[in-house]
């Protein structure tokens, strides 16, 4: 349960399935655009209650 | 008595409320065929789609203004204090627009589908569909322009369509019931029921919308 | 004899997205009474006739009403339908087509204007019309908002003498003018 | 007495300060088990037999698109609190909820896209749920234009009440209703009444992961409610001593 799926880091980029396929392009291009929305609207957030506290002093 | 006949007058001194929706769907209805190839099956197939959404479109062209004039006017305002139940004024206010648009557009949607079908059991079970469906329609979108009163009506439109799929689901439903020869009375009876339910409660939200406005 | 208010107000308060537009109104209207709201643009004449009316609310204190018939209301709007004629309209506000209305007609020199459509008419005349509901009504209070603004001075004089007239038959009149009409009344300022 | 009670506690300004205790405790605990379930998912999870490595999405697909549903129910409690008890913070609350259901629903519908290229063979299906998904993504958009097309914040934070709460007994039936028209999405794998369809060491991930994105989710809510709040209450004296 613990171990790890893949036995490099290059296989685990391209995540390579049984059928042949490389499904890595599509598990990573998901994470990247699951991290850097939730990143993005953080960021976004934090800066918009920034500019608005400096607004009200 | 007297508010039906007010908004019978109102509505029917107005020619381009009632009358503009109807000749938008004669044309609309005579219009799709000219874009797919003059073959009848092609008609056919297309005809049903073409015909719910023409009727939605219709539809929302109608309740653009139903209640933005009264409002502009102050005529909602003396609604507000004169009348016990405004909620009735406003189902009294949508059933007419409905026999004066959606009767006829209903009638004229059956023609339609005689003339392109050329069953007539089809245009006689299509017929009763339309008037329902008409009225959840005009229904609905009064609820969305009654929310965006004062914000025009495509805003009202977007927040109305996505309430209006599942109609559009039945509605697909129900051609292919009359075509297999299923349960048609089934869907009639489902439809009969969401409108019973929505009849009772959309005026009461809209007249709790339109109190918020004038506040 | 006994007075009963018509209306009380306790301490009317009143903000729009949480700025005050005026605040601690007290007020009180018996029967055979006028009240002259006055105060600048912007001061809130226009909101306070609605708490009265019923259609707003307010943000602090409280109203009382003690009416036995719907109040007679005529606001800037003039509730008049545009595309119709003059005659339909009054049909929609259930004003009988009788021996009074038409020497009230004649009165306000729109006799011969019944059958022609209200957006053909100009913006004295529309009120003049709306003002029929005013002159016709069986209402004990009459909430007028602005009611002189449009009218010619025969007019004006026509409204006053009829108010007046209108006090001594046990109804009274809450309204906001710019203009000082020539009716006893109390006024009250919602100016600071 | 209930009312006075949610007044007297739900009052913004409480509300910002118990939040802003509870804040980064709930950010670094969240971010901590999604980062520990996201490895875990991504990297130690054997693979699947039938869908090969491109399940592994599902640890990022589907806890968006649970949170997506269950901010549009939360909105609608909300809703039915403000329109209730008139409680100001819950209409604040409707509000800038809105923006970030509008961004889940939006990962769910982009990863569950990139997820049909090798599963489906395409990325687009008239699937029933991505439609309704599609569909709850416009209607977040469609709130957050109506509240922002009215310049009285009061009636337009009614507005959006209403229509959140008419869109919360619609959803159930949209869900229904395009299902009912086609399905080709395979069904949901975890029920609560059924025996879950899944290994438990792919299960385990998958339980952290969705906790872990809530809590994050949850800060995000935070964010934009304190926004939403500092500017709808910047007149107020108590903002100016909290700022």
């Amino acid at each position: 349960m613990f171990n790890f799926a893949f036995s490099s880091i290059s296989e685990a980029i391209l995540m390579e399935s049984q059928n042949g396929q490389n499904h890595g392009i599509y598990v990573w291009s998901v994470f990247f655009i699951v991290f850097g929305a939730l990143i993005l609207t953080f960021c976004i957030y934090k800066n918009k209650i920034r500019n608005l506290s400096k607004k009200i002093k | 008595m007297n508010i039906l006949y007010f908004e019978f007058l109102k509505l029917r001194k107005k020619s381009r409320g009632w009358l503009g929706p109807i000749l938008v769907f004669i044309l609309i209805m005579t219009a799709f065929p000219l874009t797919v190839e003059f073959l009848n099956e092609d008609l056919e197939q297309a005809f049903f789609s073409i015909l719910w959404i023409a009727v939605l479109l219709v539809m929302m062209l109608a309740t653009e203004d139903i209640f933005l004039e009264d409002f502009n006017d102050g005529s909602l305002e003396q609604l507000v204090i004169h009348t016990e139940s405004l909620s009735f004024v406003i189902g009294v206010k949508i059933l007419i627009y409905w026999a004066l648009i959606g009767i006829p557009v209903s009638v004229i949607g059956s023609i339609y589908c005689l003339g392109i079908t050329s069953s007539y059991e089809m245009a006689l079970l299509i017929f009763p569909v339309l008037l329902i469906s008409s009225y959840i329609f005009l229904n609905l979108f009064c609820f969305g322009n009654s929310l965006t009163l004062t914000k025009g009506s495509v805003l009202g439109t977007l927040i109305t369509m996505p309430l209006l799929l599942p109609l559009l689901v039945v509605l697909g439903k129900v051609v292919i019931a009359i075509n297999l020869g299923l349960n048609y009375f089934d869907f009639l009876i489902l439809l009969l029921g969401v409108l019973s339910i929505i009849i009772v409660t959309i005026p009461l939200i809209i007249s709790f919308v339109i109190r918020a406005h004038l506040e | 004899m006994i007075m009963t208010y018509l209306i009380k107000a306790e301490n009317l308060s009143y903000k729009i997205n949480e700025k005050k537009l005026f605040q601690n109104i007290s007020f009180e209207v018996n029967a055979n009474s006028a009240l002259h709201i006055t105060g600048s643009n912007g001061s809130g004449k226009t909101t306070l006739l609605r708490i009265i009316l019923g259609i707003s609310k307010p943000t602090r204190g409280s109203i009382e009403t003690n009416l036995t018939s719907d109040m007679c209301y005529l606001g800037h709007k003039n509730a008049l339908k545009q595309y119709l004629t003059v005659e339909d309209n009054l049909i929609l506000q259930s004003i009988q087509h009788n021996k009074p209305l038409d020497t009230l007609l004649k009165d306000i020199d729109l006799y011969d204007k019944l059958d022609v459509v209200v957006s053909n008419l100009s913006f004295g005349q529309q009120k003049k019309i709306a003002l029929l509901k005013v002159f016709l009504n069986e209402s004990e209070l009459l909430v007028l908002d602005e009611p002189c603004v449009g009218l010619d001075g025969k007019a004006q004089t026509f409204l006053t003498s009829f108010l007046q007239e209108e006090l001594g038959k046990n109804k009274s009149i809450i309204f906001s003018s710019h203009i000082n009409l020539n009716i006893d009344a109390k006024s009250i300022n919602l100016d600071n | 007495m209930i009312k006075k009670f949610i007044h007297q506690f739900a009052s913004p300004k409480t509300y910002l300060k118990q939040v802003d205790k509870a804040y980064s405790f709930i950010f670094f605990t969240s971010l901590s088990i999604y980062l520990i379930a996201i490895f875990w998912g991504l990297l130690l999870t054997p693979e699947d037999f039938v869908q090969g490595h491109s399940y592994r999405i599902i640890y990022l697909h589907v806890p968006a698109s649970f949170i997506s549903q269950s901010l549009y129910l939360g909105m609608a409690f909300a809703s039915a609190i403000f329109l209730i008890w008139k409680v100001k913070l819950s209409a604040y609350l409707v509000r800038s909820i809105a923006p970030i259901g509008a961004m889940t629903t939006f990962i769910a519908l982009v990863s569950g896209s990139i997820w049909g290229i090798p599963t489906w063979g395409t990325w687009w299906a008239w699937d029933a749920r991505i439609i309704s998904t599609l569909i709850l993504f416009i209607m977040y958009l469609g709130l957050i234009s109506l509240h922002d097309s009215f310049t009285n914040n009061e009636k337009a934070d009614k507005f959006l009440a209403i229509l959140v709460l008419v869109g919360s007994v619609n959803i159930p039936i949209i869900k229904m209703s395009v299902e009912w028209w086609s399905t080709l999405h395979q069904s949901a794998s975890i029920t609560i009444t059924q025996k879950p369809a899944i290994d438990p060491s792919m299960l385990y991930p998958l339980f952290a992961s969705a906790i872990g994105f809530t809590g994050l989710v949850i800060c995000l809510v935070i964010l934009s409610s304190k926004l939403h709040i500092l500017d709808r209450e910047r007149n107020k004296s108590w903002v100016k001593d909290y700022v």
